[in-house]
């Protein structure tokens, strides 16, 4: 009889790095979903092709660095879906081929791979989208539903109802428009423990309170742009997120206060891609702030010092 | 208001670092952990908001009634060697705990570009006095924040598998690129 | 190596190849940054630079025996100060398109640390001609990274190179190239591959 | 009231609870192998020689300084042989092997009668007298534990039936079969002491013991039942401290520097035991479950052969891949099944092949739902990158010594790190270093 000797715990959660991928790909379904009722046909061109790009960018870079390929842990799907999600549905190919490419070659891959990003790459590829092409960023939402819209004035501006907000009855990126199907992801995600619901909470509740004192009803605040399926999916990414409770508390009042802010004074009309990309920047700093309590340490410490 | 918005200004959206180059050596050289990277930060602040005031003075005071402005230049790179050097000095007496927190990072301020840069702009801008000295230190509030967020992404990453060429002053510069572009976010928040 | 006389040829070619001060010592990141948003920008930082550096590469050399040892660095930096000045007003006067765009990054050459450096490392401790070449090579070598920096954020930013349209009018410009963040990008990436394909190289002469 | 700590995780194996149901039986095998160092402190010396005849209950190894304790012989029978074997360790420690001829032969007993009236100065040295140390796994002699420093004072008694572990359910089966038992344990415990509060925590997915000690706790005084959340590791002795008493154990110390002291309910029906009829430890209940045929509830005489229970237990159902004492959580693995069971082993848990087989160790995601997991408060990612760049110093700054080894944390990756293994070498180092630094001095 040989016996496999090795140290505890002999046992291990069910959920792997690629079962978590899984769920977040899963969560991410009721937006595509709504993407392609709304926008018709061209939105889900461009998530298939921003998704195909992703996992074709991974792979090739990994062969060519000779590296272990690692395409089956479905992170780079979920970049390459995000990143469809977070653009006009209207947005070229070759733009989306740029963006996953950037995504995973510049911001993932050369930082050393999953988990050692320090930017959220969906995002990141966002903004440099959004600096490049400014004008293909910022426009082009008549499509589908929307087709005979006169103007395709910034979605923060349209004074939509509430209810048009909530159904997503309103132009906008692809997948952050329907606001129930992401809050739908969001109540995935939580049930089955893939992400924690306090950075979502924390993140929108500032924004609204922010949003309030500055005079913008808090509901519209939580319900407009891409601040739902920022803090969602976005903020809640585990690699660039911080560690610790306290840090993330933190790290999602800094979202939501940043993204207020930029919408209300900055060029840009939604603020929330980079309220996170610079959270996710300040991150590391917030880990090291010591707060985080160790059991048993209070008076150790006071005695100490 | 005015000069809220100007301090906000030079921190966020006219940072040094993202937004016009200046003090890059030691943004990169200088940034690989938060400590050292907050004492340099600190370091400059206290030299560029004495260097902004003195060549202020002189140019106002020296140059420009003598037309000597050719010689500009010359004489502010001057008075910020003289500047770092009395700095050193009286740190060094009356300030030692100060000092040698800071000390080392003193004579490397002297070939900062962003100290002899922010002379040079207060005087291209045509600031006054106090615009001169608020540039001078919130725009080196702005390097410290830019440095002290560099060190604490680098410090993250030290244990990631960066590919081997990358390692160093490339990836350094790459994540100052994606700093810069996440910094794009607050263009337009100021409007002067 | 004061005793023994450089081979000139070899300092001349050490500054654009082995020790190309931007793309293998990484030194003077700040106008390799600021300035090379377009082809035509980068070669003239280039040129003022490598002017500086000759300059005040002759001039240190020449006087490396008289000046005292312990005010060496403030000597040498009024020297590379004087010759900055003049670069100043020659290009204010002849080149003022171009004095406009490098805007403060050309007094600014005073603080590039390759300047001092070479002044330190080369010719504090050399004759004249080698010195000279010294600053030529690395002069040499600076405008050639800059111009090729410059190249490429011009070419991807702008679609052209020089200000001539390359990739014609269908080309929708990304513009990121020419902001701040497109130049630590390009910069990055590029050391990045330099240092792969030297490190490669050295892989095959093993 | 508060009934859970902060962090933890819920190990899905444990919640299935495959041996609820299933009552203690007996089992006596006919050889036992008997370890000298069945407890922390220093091995006992033998006091028995090949060919001796023992009873049940005779002493066979006498204690060695001060964490020494007897041991005594399981099973009434034949000495075969007094000699050093490989233990669970792979160290060699002396073991008395005796061939039992099952005449069940017992040495003189000397009862103290019940444990509300003995005398409390009696109470102490009946527990060293009988063996008894930790039965929850930890093994540390009962009466040095109960032996309060001058100037420390204890309030509080706390008897852990938490259970938290996978797998093991002896002590559920304990509390409902001998509920009263675990209260006079208790008690002589607290009165040994003149402790006033005794508190008995159990985890809520146990509610047929926790009825159990309910009732028998009815009537005695300063002890009551406090009912837990289900959660691992509940029955840390830290996390039990900070529920039932809301007081920490202060880092570096022990339980007793907050005025607690944690006992199993395991080895609170030994004190009765010890206290009422005067029985050292010659059994204890252990739970065998997973790969084999029939998972039991055993009292097992202490030594009895890893092989022989299973045997009793129908044998394997499949081939076995790893065999542990012990939880899954913090359990220790088998080199062979030819190891006698000793006085802390709780359970033997058998995995198949494809159970056994750990998972190879992905890139750190940095989810942090090891940050969220761990019991204690400390950071294992950041912990495991100085580990794995073998940095010792900087892992003790990043309070490695404070890890209790609970392996939340590496159970709850996602990307199956290794990071408990990688704490318990970090600490070894640190240990071993300081111990270098103290001889130096």
């Amino acid at each position: 009889m040989s016996l496999i000797l090795s140290s505890a715990p002999h046992v291990r959660s069910k959920d792997n790095t690629q079962r978590l991928m899984l769920n977040v790909i899963i969560a991410l379904l009721p937006c595509v979903a709504a993407g392609i009722w709304y926008f018709g046909w061209q939105a889900a061109l461009v998530v298939a092709v921003s998704t195909a790009s992703a996992v074709a960018a991974e792979f090739v870079w990994q062969k060519l660095a000779r590296q272990k390929v690692r395409v089956y842990d479905l992170s780079a799907v979920v970049t390459g879906l995000l990143l469809g999600l977070i653009v006009p549905p209207s947005a070229p190919w070759w733009m989306m081929v740029i963006g996953s490419v950037f995504a995973i070659v510049i911001v993932k891959q050369l930082f050393g791979g999953i988990g050692d990003n320090f930017l959220n790459p969906a995002l990141a590829a966002r903004a440099l989208l959004l600096a490049s092409w400014p004008a293909l960023m910022t426009s082009g939402y008549n499509l589908g539903k929307f087709a005979d819209a006169t103007s395709a004035a910034t979605p923060l501006l349209s004074g939509a109802s509430c209810m048009d907000l909530l159904l997503g009855n309103v132009t906008g990126s692809i997948g952050e428009t329907c606001k129930i199907a992401i809050l739908l992801g969001f109540a995935y995600l939580v049930l089955t423990h893939t992400i924690r619901w306090e950075i979502p909470v924390l993140a929108l509740a500032t924004a609204a309170l922010l949003g309030w004192i500055l005079g913008t009803d808090p509901l519209t605040t939580v319900l407009s742009g891409g601040l739902l399926f920022g803090a969602v999916f976005m903020a809640t990414d585990y690699v660039t997120s911080p560690m610790n409770w306290e840090a993330r508390a933190m790290y999602a009042v800094g979202v939501g206060v940043i993204t207020v802010l930029i919408r209300k004074y900055g060029s840009y009309p939604e603020g929330v891609t980079y309220a996170i990309l610079l959270m996710n920047i300040a991150g590391p700093l917030f880990d090291r702030i010591p707060v985080h309590r160790i059991y048993g340490h209070t008076k150790a410490k006071k005695e100490g010092k | 208001m005015n000069v809220i918005l100007f301090m906000i200004s030079c921190i966020l959206t006219n940072n040094f670092i993202f937004n016009k180059f200046l003090g890059c050596c030691p943004f990169l050289g200088v940034s690989s952990k938060v400590e050292t990277a907050a004492s340099m930060g600190i370091a400059v602040t206290f030299v560029m908001t004495i260097a902004s005031l003195f060549a202020w003075m002189v140019n106002a005071w020296v140059l420009v009634p003598l037309q000597l402005e050719y010689m500009q230049t010359i004489a502010f790179i001057l008075i910020i060697a003289g500047l770092v050097q009395f700095v050193e000095m009286f740190m060094k007496k009356s300030m030692p705990a100060l000092y040698s927190a800071l000390g080392i990072y003193l004579p490397l301020i002297t070939t900062n570009c962003a100290v002899l840069g922010v002379a040079t702009l207060n005087v291209k801008e045509g600031y006054n006095l106090l615009f001169s000295v608020l540039n001078g230190t919130f725009s080196a509030l702005g390097f410290l924040l830019a440095i002290v967020l560099m060190a604490g992404v680098r410090e993250r990453l030290e244990s990631s598998k960066i590919p081997k060429c990358m390692k160093g002053f490339p990836i350094s510069l790459v994540i100052a690129g994606l700093m810069a572009m996440a910094f794009m976010g607050f263009n337009g928040l100021v409007k002067l | 190596m004061s005793d023994k006389k450089p081979n000139v040829g070899k300092v001349f070619l050490n500054g654009i190849i082995n020790e190309n001060p931007t793309f293998r010592l990484v030194l003077g990141t700040c106008p390799t940054l600021a300035v090379t948003t377009s082809a035509i920008n980068g070669l003239g930082m280039g040129a003022a630079a490598t002017f500086v550096l000759l300059g005040s590469n002759v001039v240190i050399s020449a006087l490396r025996k008289v000046i005292p040892d312990k005010v060496r660095i403030p000597a040498f930096i009024v020297v590379i100060c004087m010759f900055v000045t003049i670069i100043q007003l020659v290009m204010q006067a002849f080149l003022p398109s171009l004095y406009e765009a490098l805007g403060i990054f050309l007094p600014l050459i005073v603080v590039n640390c390759i300047i001092l450096g070479r002044a330190e490392a080369f010719a504090s401790k050399n004759p004249v001609v080698a010195s000279a070449f010294d600053g030529l090579g690395m002069g040499v070598g600076f405008t050639l990274a800059l111009t090729l920096i410059g190249c490429i954020r011009e070419l991807l930013g702008n679609g052209s190179v020089f200000g001539i349209n390359i990739l014609g009018a269908s080309y929708q410009p990304m513009l990121l190239m020419i902001l701040p963040a497109g130049g630590f990008l390009v910069f990055g990436t590029l050391l990045g591959i330099i240092n792969a394909l030297t490190n490669r190289k050295k892989g095959d002469a093993k | 009231m508060k009934t859970t700590f902060r962090g933890g995780v819920h190990p899905a194996h444990g919640s299935k609870r495959p041996t609820q149901a299933l009552a203690i039986r007996d089992f006596v095998s006919d050889t036992v192998q008997i370890f000298m160092n069945m407890h922390i402190g220093a091995p006992s010396k033998p006091c028995v020689k090949k060919g001796d005849h023992v009873k049940v209950g005779q002493v066979i190894g006498e204690p060695v300084g001060g964490l020494g304790i007897p041991v005594h012989a399981s099973v009434s029978g034949e000495v075969v042989a007094v000699d050093a074997i490989a233990g669970l360790t792979g160290d060699m420690a002396q073991c008395v092997t005796i061939k039992n001829d099952f005449q069940d032969e017992w040495e003189e007993l000397h009862p103290l009668g019940n444990v509300e009236k003995v005398d409390p100065a009696l109470i102490l040295p009946a527990i060293k007298a009988a063996g008894i140390c930790g039965m929850g796994g930890a093994s540390f002699p009962t009466h040095v534990k109960l032996s309060i420093a001058p100037g420390k004072k204890c309030e509080y008694i706390l008897a852990n039936g938490a259970e938290c572990e996978t797998h093991i359910t002896c002590d559920d089966r304990l509390m409902q079969e001998n509920a009263t038992r675990v209260v006079d344990g208790l008690r002589a415990a607290m009165r040994a002491l003149n402790v006033s509060q005794g508190i008995i925590g159990i985890e809520d997915n146990k509610p047929a013991a926790i009825a159990a000690m309910e009732k028998a706790c009815q009537g005695r005084e300063g002890v009551r039942v406090q009912v837990l959340k289900t959660k691992y590791p509940q029955g840390g002795e830290k996390q039990l401290i900070k529920v039932l008493t809301g007081r920490e154990v202060p880092s570096g110390g022990l339980p007793i520097d907050c005025g607690c002291v944690v006992l199993n309910v395991g080895t609170c029906a030994a004190i009765a035991d010890a206290v009422i009829d005067g029985k050292p430890v010659v059994e204890r209940v252990c739970t065998v479950t997973g790969a084999v045929r029939s998972p039991a509830n055993l009292r097992l005489r202490i030594g009895t052969i890893t092989e022989d229970i299973i045997g009793e237990c129908g044998g394997f159902s499949t081939e076995p891949g790893k065999i542990f004492f012990g939880g899954a959580m913090t359990g220790m693995c088998l080199p062979n099944d030819q190891l006698p069971m000793t006085k802390s082993t709780n359970g033997i848990v058998a995995f198949t092949r494809e159970e056994a087989v750990s998972a190879e160790e992905d890139p750190c995601i940095r989810c942090s739902k090891c940050v969220d997991a761990c019991p204690i408060g400390l950071n294992p990612y950041d912990m495991k990158i100085s580990a794995d760049a073998e940095d010792w110093d900087a892992c003790k700054k990043k309070h490695v010594m404070d890890c209790m080894l609970c392996g939340a944390c590496a159970f709850i990756c996602p990307a199956r790190r290794w990071l408990t293994p990688s704490f318990k070498i970090a600490k070894q180092k640190i240990a071993e270093k300081a111990k270098k630094e103290a001889a130096a001095k």
